[in-house]
């Protein structure tokens, strides 16, 4: 094989870890402040039909894009009323704001399907595209994609580095102690989820106005599920969330990739090769049950009520 | 400080509690408390468990809001929504259970609350701390992880942060914050409290040591049942006038210890335990060796963090270790778990009692099971039926408190819990009784009661160990006693032979005399 | 300026109002159902209809009653495994991978002997379904007390495999050679059919026993030593205090809800369904962890909650046959009354004063 | 007359839809929501009708019951996974007749129908064979059913009539529809050297793709130009207005009885997307005669010598396949590469 096929498919191995990593990235933070949101199927679903309606009504596929956000951030701050406000199961929430967002995407986007528009184009960054390998690998690609691995650097610099990073660890390990050191829990769970909403928004966005600029009911298939797992994976680590979506984008496209050129093997265990992939890693990274532990917010999915 | 105090007129008054009324689900917490605080006064707050003292401290800083009464802060009403507004008039709190977040480090638990409005350097916080622990000598390692720290040390962290505190300092509430301190760390803290409020501090101050309160506080107020029943300057009550305030009447006296009278059999015999870690912090224990004998108390004293938790755990079987390492009555048990040695006759009672030794969410049935639930199996069912019964007779047994069996260990209030978690556990009448703490945070009447408790069992035959920070409890109850030091044990001495000074140097890490013993047995 | 809805304050009450659990959902519908009438108007139905098709025709009807009980009862087998599992806290996400597992291994009965005509065939059927179940299940159990690999990753992606093992049976070895290179296995004979109970419905026998698990699970929670441990899992140390092991924990519970979903995946086949094909799921496995968190995490809860969903279900073909109404639709409406289900319970344990947060 | 099958009709008769996923404006579904939307208005004041959408098969029993139970006389399945509920529920409901689209079961009220959509097949591999400059085509296939050996061996035929040396590289996603996966296996198939895609899968993605890259796509199911206004060489459409239309009307008048309908280019029930601009006219004439000719019944695509992928003589010369061996066909024909399953 030569190395302009190694770059094309590494290149849509970016592409392809984009959603994936916009998206968990969100639920990543969401989660490192204790809210646990399985809801991300449902919020990408909503960011990709009002991002498609968006772009298709202005003509602008990055107004697309912010519209989608949007949605998805009004889809997060809806969980964080229900489950910060109201102390509704996080589980139970999640899981019907799926529901609710798989038939809210089908009902708006009704008029849509079907319908195109000029999807995003790639900007190629000057200088930076030109590195051989790595800039057509890396460096020419549509906004989102770029935005994506910014977005991963800058959650690992702010939960690393900043305050704001240090207080939302505070209330995802502790919202009770948080609350009586006197930090904001409500205020920064309600941000949390909205963040996390807005970046599947973002992701599903990207779906729509990017990857397969379009809209169908269920175009999201699955993607936001493999978000979660990821976080999982990851072990709220952003850094090893970027691993763990390249990982599985890289398996899912290796695996097509060796039927294109008619490697044979049984096609029903590639199918699955991307989620063996993804437990085999597991596997071999969970060793040390302290580090895990200790990676893991504390008080991920339990319910915070400030006694009065 | 006589002529501080004098000097500050009343109605300058820094804090002003009038009539505030705090009512929970069937307690009535706080009834008509008033209280009043000025700049540069010490002033201790009294009571026994469940008297209020922390209920009343957490609306102070915001945490509970009072359904009547007012707060006045330096003369002016004051509505607090939450500790952040707290915090922001100058307030600290010193909270009864660890504020800390385990999973960050000292300097991260420190920053939360620092630097809220300059840059945020985090380099710079752990040089503050470093000068921090120079000024008040208050040792701490600003960049170990919460979780690896003892609690004297969780307790020092706790300490500081308030010391450290942005907005200038003006009311230091410590709710028992020297439970598991040191006497050492003791003296040094009370030194920076006493040097703070001479600059004009005020500090609130709860404890159920009486001396302590003695020898630090200017002025107490005694809160029983959630009234105030006396208000009293230190200078002019004795301890044991402030224990008749406390209770309403003098605690129960102990009772006369009995000398074994037959040569008594060895229950637990631990000898070259070695146990590693998981955790690279944590302590290694190295050639631990002791031995208990039936009708003796063994007191394990130490500073916690030395090992203490991994012994306990070697011990009860949560654990496994070499098979001869630890012996019951003979038997190498060092392979068996906490059931099989449980039903060789050993009990024990760990430290932390919600989560542990009771489960807060389950009830006081389930939770009189959790240790005795080989006895209910019939068939492989429970009996609940049974098990309610035997739950209410315990609680009745041990006076513990409690608004139905059938409510959740978590709405029993600190001291009752452990009254009714030792109770269990107690009334196995264990041949082999290991304890741990058995009354952090317990009040005076209820210590006395667990503390009979023990001698009682001590007196039917069975061999005790009891592990505590709490040196004077050890010299009142135990018959030989043994230092944990490092993951290593000292020898053991007959308690009439040995002084709390060669104690205190064993604890703080010296070695003195070890080996003179050694050879000696 | 803070909206006043942002302005109420919850006090939790001293337990939990019985009288709420009843008046919440009541709430929740009368919430759902103004919702509801919006969005009906909006899309220009007739409000009162729509919402009659959507959640009351169905029940209007014997043979809707059943459609409603045949759709719950896999809900409410797998929705009481979960329960366990999820008390136990053990995230057993898994249960659509391990519902396949159960329906294929119970399966391989027919597709050895197609012509099986033995009265030892549905047993035999039922059992392996459970131990496919079960066997699934052990995959993430053994993942995690040997390895240390978190449950709800592995099960989760084990549902993907189960899927893909579950196409490739269906499109290759087991597929009917009689059927023109059709997916799917032979059709089950009567032998490996559940009875039907309720002539014209697909009401059988399997249906009528998935509601037992229910009640069976109440009382092992309630009365065995197992329940016990599982509300000691509650907290890990206080486990290890009572002398529990934890992996035996969290095998048992992912056993026993890997063997209830497994068993309802053979329910399913060898009842309504009749043949192990492609899509014998759907999403029936995530919706049994909505039906077990709206039961409150009580088995019995779980009764009324799979109820519940599968009157949605139906309603939702209801109100597509009977008055247009778009799947999405019925789908959003479905969302918006778990959400105010969700909302409401906050009533159950806490009241609400005016204040602030 | 002889062997129709007759129930007691009400007027006007009301028809039921079940379709497999949500109608969208595109794909399989849609196609069948369009031949249902082309009847009401044919037999507009004789029929009403209802459709049910996105009833995936676990669902597909109780939707043909509640339908049969409210009132519903003809009811029309368009999936070939509902074909076993389907006759489960016929058995029961003798007054309603069934019709199921793309099985092969039958009962004295059930009917199926299918369409030959190797026939359009065939013609675009005529245009993939004069497009490509690779010489290879991507073929996308969702799950191996006989359907879709028989539209990737015509197509394969017709590619290799007019370029023997091209050959067809199949990626296997193992579902109908997932736009992003499909567009992974369109963006493989790219990487790999292939210049014209083709899919049998439903969602517009490997067209954007081929359009995104400057290369060619073959439509299926719906006309997809708007996704590839310049990939597009042409595509398969289904139509199945005309035979709703027909059956109904046959029920109406008493006419119906229980048939295996298998329509082609003949009767309409596939046609072919409008022919790009960009295929040379030659091409363009091969492509209209041989239309012709399958129209007629004069041209067999499947007649020998035919070879599968290892090489072995399958279907002798002067020798074609029927019908029969059509329908459970299960190999893919020499020109072929990757696995059969
Ligand atoms: N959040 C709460 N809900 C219900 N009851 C409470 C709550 N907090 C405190 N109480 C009750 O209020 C009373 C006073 O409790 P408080 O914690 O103030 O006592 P305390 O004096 O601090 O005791 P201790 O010495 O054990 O710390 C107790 O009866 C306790 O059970
Ligand atoms: N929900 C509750 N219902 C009933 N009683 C409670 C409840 N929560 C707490 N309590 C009681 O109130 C007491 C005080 O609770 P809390 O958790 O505040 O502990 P505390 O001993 O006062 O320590 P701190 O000063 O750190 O708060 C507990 O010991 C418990 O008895
Ligand atoms: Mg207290
Ligand atoms: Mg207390």
């Amino acid at each position: 094989m030569n190395t302009a096929i190694w770059i094309s498919l590494l290149a849509s191995v970016v592409v392809a870890a984009t959603p994936l990593l916009l998206a968990a990235t969100g639920e990543l933070v969401c989660e490192r402040a204790g809210l646990l949101n399985l809801g991300v199927e449902g919020m990408m679903a909503v960011g990709a039909v009002c991002g498609f309606i968006g772009a298709f009504h202005t003509g602008n596929a990055y107004v697309g894009l912010l519209v989608g956000v949007a949605a998805g951030a009004v889809c997060g701050l809806l969980f964080a009323w229900l489950t910060v406000q109201l102390v509704a199961d996080q589980v139970a929430t999640g899981l019907a704001l799926t529901i609710l967002g798989h038939g809210l995407s089908g009902f708006i986007g009704h008029g849509y399907a079907g319908a195109s528009i000029a999807g995003l184009k790639p900007l190629a960054l000057p200088g930076l595209a030109q590195i051989p390998l790595l800039g057509p690998i890396l460096f020419d690609h549509t906004l989102p994609v770029y935005a994506a691995l910014l977005l991963v650097a800058g959650v690992h610099w702010f939960l690393t580095r900043s305050r704001a990073g240090l207080t939302l660890r505070s209330v995802g390990e502790d919202p009770k102690v948080s609350y009586s050191l006197g930090l904001r829990v409500y205020a920064v769970r309600y941000a949390a989820a909205i963040f996390g909403g807005a970046m599947a928004g973002f992701a599903g966005a990207f779906l729509s106005t990017a990857y397969t600029p379009m809209w169908a009911e269920g175009m999201v298939a699955g993607q936001g599920w493999i978000a979660v797992g990821l976080v999982v994976f990851a072990t709220w680590r952003p850094l090893r969330l970027l691993a763990g979506a390249w990982l599985f984008a890289g398996v899912g496209i290796g695996q097509l990739f060796s039927q294109a050129v008619g490697f044979a093997l049984n096609t029903y265990l590639l199918s699955a090769l991307p989620y063996l992939a993804v437990l085999l890693a597991l596997v071999l990274i969970s060793r040390d049950p302290l580090r895990i532990r200790l990676n893991t917010p504390a008080s991920l999915g339990r319910p915070f009520r400030a006694e009065t | 400080m006589q002529s501080t105090q004098n000097a500050i007129a009343p109605a300058s008054a820094r804090l002003e509690l009038n009539a505030i009324t705090k009512r929970f689900p069937g307690v009535l917490a706080n009834d008509d408390v008033s209280l009043r605080v000025r700049p540069g006064e010490i002033h201790a707050l009294l009571g026994e468990n469940g008297a209020g003292k922390s209920t009343l401290m957490k609306m102070i800083y915001g945490l509970l809001a009072p359904d009547a009464g007012s707060i006045l802060w330096e003369g002016r009403e004051l509505h607090i929504d939450g500790p952040m507004q707290a915090r922001a008039l100058g307030m600290g709190m010193v909270q009864q259970h660890f504020a800390l977040l385990e999973s960050l480090t000292v300097a991260e638990n420190l920053a939360l609350t620092l630097n809220r409005h300059g840059r945020w350097n985090p380099e710079r916080i752990v040089q503050r701390v470093a000068a921090a622990e120079r000024e008040f000598g208050l040792k701490v390692h600003a960049r170990r992880p919460v979780h690896r720290l003892s609690v004297g040390e969780r307790q020092r962290v706790e300490i500081l942060r308030c010391l450290l505190q942005e907005e200038p300092l003006k009311l230091l509430i410590l709710d028992e914050p020297t439970a598991v301190l040191t006497p050492q760390e003791i003296d040094g803290l009370f030194a920076i409290l006493r040097k703070l409020a001479a600059d004009g501090l005020s500090i609130l101050f709860v404890s159920h040591k009486l001396d302590e309160v003695r020898a630090l506080c200017e002025r107490v107020t005694v809160l029983r049942g959630g009234r105030v029943v006396a208000r009293r300057e230190t200078s002019d009550v004795s301890v044991e006038q402030l224990a008749a305030l406390l209770v309403g009447d003098a605690p129960p006296p102990l009772r006369e210890r009995s000398q074994p009278t037959v040569e008594p059999r060895v229950r637990l015999a631990v000898t070259d335990l070695n146990l590693s870690t998981d955790d690279p912090h944590g302590t290694a224990l190295q050639h631990v060796a002791f031995e208990l004998r039936q009708g003796e108390i063994v007191g394990l004293a130490g500073v916690s963090g030395n090992g203490q938790q991994e012994l306990l755990a070697a011990l009860v079987g949560e654990r496994p270790t070499a098979p001869q390492a630890v012996r019951l009555n003979g038997r190498a048990v060092g392979r068996l778990g906490v059931r099989a040695r449980r039903r060789l006759g050993l009990r024990y009672v760990p430290e932390e009692r919600q989560g542990k030794g009771a489960v807060p969410e389950l009830s006081l049935i389930d939770n009189a099971l959790l240790t005795r639930w080989a006895q209910a199996l019939r068939w492989g069912w429970l009996h609940l039926g049974a098990a309610r019964a035997q739950a209410e007779a315990l609680c009745a047994r041990h006076q513990v408190k409690q608004a139905g069996v059938g409510q959740p260990a978590a709405a029993l209030s600190g001291g009752n819990l452990q009254k009714f978690i030792m109770g269990r556990e107690l009334d196995e009448n264990p041949e082999i009784f290991i304890v741990a703490q058995p009354t952090w945070g317990v009040d005076v009447a209820a210590a006395r009661r667990i503390q009979d408790g023990l001698l009682a069992l001590r007196e039917r035959g069975s061999a005790l160990l009891v592990i505590s920070d709490d040196l004077d409890e050890l010299l009142l109850l135990a018959d030989r006693i043994v230092v944990m030091s490092d993951g290593q044990v000292s020898p053991m001495r007959a308690v009439g032979e040995v002084s709390r000074i060669e104690l205190g140097r064993w604890m703080g890490g010296s070695r003195d005399g070890w080996e003179s013993v050694d050879d000696a047995a | 300026m803070r909206p006043e809805v942002l302005r109420m304050r919850l006090v939790r009450r001293e337990r939990p109002s019985a009288a709420m659990r009843i008046v919440a959902p009541l709430l929740a519908a009368l919430a759902a159902a103004l919702i509801t009438f919006a969005l009906l108007g909006l899309s220009g139905k007739a409000p009162f209809g729509g919402f009659y098709a959507l959640f009351l025709a169905p029940l209007g009807s014997a043979s809707g009653w059943a459609d409603v009980l045949v759709k719950s009862a896999p809900l409410a087998l797998i929705g009481a495994g979960l329960v366990v599992a999820f008390r136990a806290r053990v995230w057993n996400i898994g249960a659509q991978g391990q519902y396949i597992a159960g329906a294929v291994l119970g399966s391989a009965v027919v597709v050895y002997h197609p012509q099986i005509a033995s009265a030892w065939a549905l047993p035999a059927m039922v059992a392996l379904g459970l131990v496919g179940g079960m066997l699934y299940a052990a995959i993430p159990a053994f993942l995690y007390t040997r390895f240390n690999a978190n449950v709800i990753l592995t099960s989760l992606m084990l549902d993907y495999v189960a899927l893909a093992g579950l196409h490739y049976l269906t499109f290759g070895p087991w597929r009917d050679p009689a059927n023109f290179g059709f997916p799917g296995s032979v059709s089950f004979p009567a032998a490996a059919s559940l009875p039907v109970l309720w002539p014209g419905t697909q009401f059988d026998l399997g249906a009528l026993a998935a509601f037992g698990a229910a009640p069976l699970i109440w009382l092992l929670l309630r009365g065995t030593l197992f329940g016990f441990q599982v509300r000691v899992s509650a907290s890990d140390a206080a486990s290890t205090y009572a002398g529990f092991s934890r992996a035996r924990v969290i095998w048992s519970a992912l056993l026993l809800s890997g063997g209830l979903a497994g068993l309802a995946g053979l329910l399913q086949v060898a009842g309504p369904i009749g043949q192990l094909q492609t899509s014998i799921a759907s999403e029936l496995g995530f919706a049994a962890i909505i039906v077990a968190y709206l039961g409150q995490l009580n088995p019995l809860g779980v009764l009324p909650a799979s109820l519940l969903v599968g009157l949605f279900y139906v309603g939702a073909n209801n109100a597509q046959i009977s008055f247009g109404l778009s799947s999405s639709l019925g789908e959003l409406l479905q969302g918006v009354l778990l959400f105010t289900l969700l909302a409401s319970n906050v009533l159950v344990n806490y009241r609400i004063a005016r204040g602030r947060l | 007359a002889e062997g129709y099958y007759k129930i007691p009709l009400k007027k006007p008769l009301k028809i039921g839809f079940v379709y497999i996923d949500p109608i969208g404006n595109i794909g399989w579904s849609y196609q069948h929501e369009l031949g249902r939307q082309y009847m009401d208005k044919m037999l507009a004041g004789q029929v009403e009708s209802t459709f049910v959408e996105n009833v995936s098969d676990a669902r597909a029993e109780a939707v043909f019951r509640q339908l049969a139970s409210s009132g519903h006389q003809l009811i029309f399945t368009t999936s070939f996974s509902y074909m076993n509920p389907t006759l489960k529920v016929a058995k029961q409901f003798p007054n309603v007749i069934f019709e199921q689209a793309t099985g092969f079961k039958t009962a004295p009220n059930m009917g199926n129908y299918n369409a030959r959509f190797y026939e359009a097949q065939y013609l675009t591999g005529l245009v993939a064979g004069a497009m490509t400059k690779s010489n290879k085509i991507g073929y996308i296939l969702p799950f191996p059913i006989p359907e879709v050996y028989r539209v990737v061996d015509a197509f394969t035929i017709g590619l290799h009539e007019v370029n023997p040396k091209a050959t067809v590289s199949t990626v296997w996603v193992n579902t109908w529809y997932d736009p992003s996966k499909e567009r992974e296996a369109a963006q493989s198939l790219v990487a790999s050297g292939a210049d014209v895609i083709a899919t049998h899968t439903d969602s517009p993605a490997p067209m954007q793709v081929a359009e995104a890259h400057g290369i060619y796509a073959i439509g299926q199911d719906s006309n997809q130009l708007k996704y590839g206004p310049k990939a597009q060489l042409t595509g398969v459409i289904d139509t199945w207005g005309p035979y709703y239309v027909e059956t109904a009307r046959r029920v109406l008048e008493g006419r119906w009885k229980p048939e295996s309908t298998w329509g082609g280019l003949k009767s309409g029930m596939v046609e072919l997307a409008p022919l790009s601009p960009v295929i040379p006219q030659e091409t363009v004439d091969l492509v209209m005669k041989r239309k012709a000719e399958i129209e007629a019944g004069t041209f067999n695509i499947f007649s020998g010598p035919l070879y599968d992928q290892k090489g072995e003589l399958k279907v002798a010369a002067g020798k074609a396949l029927n019908d029969g061996d059509l329908l459970g066909l299960q190999w893919f024909v020499k020109g072929v590469e990757g696995k059969a399953s």
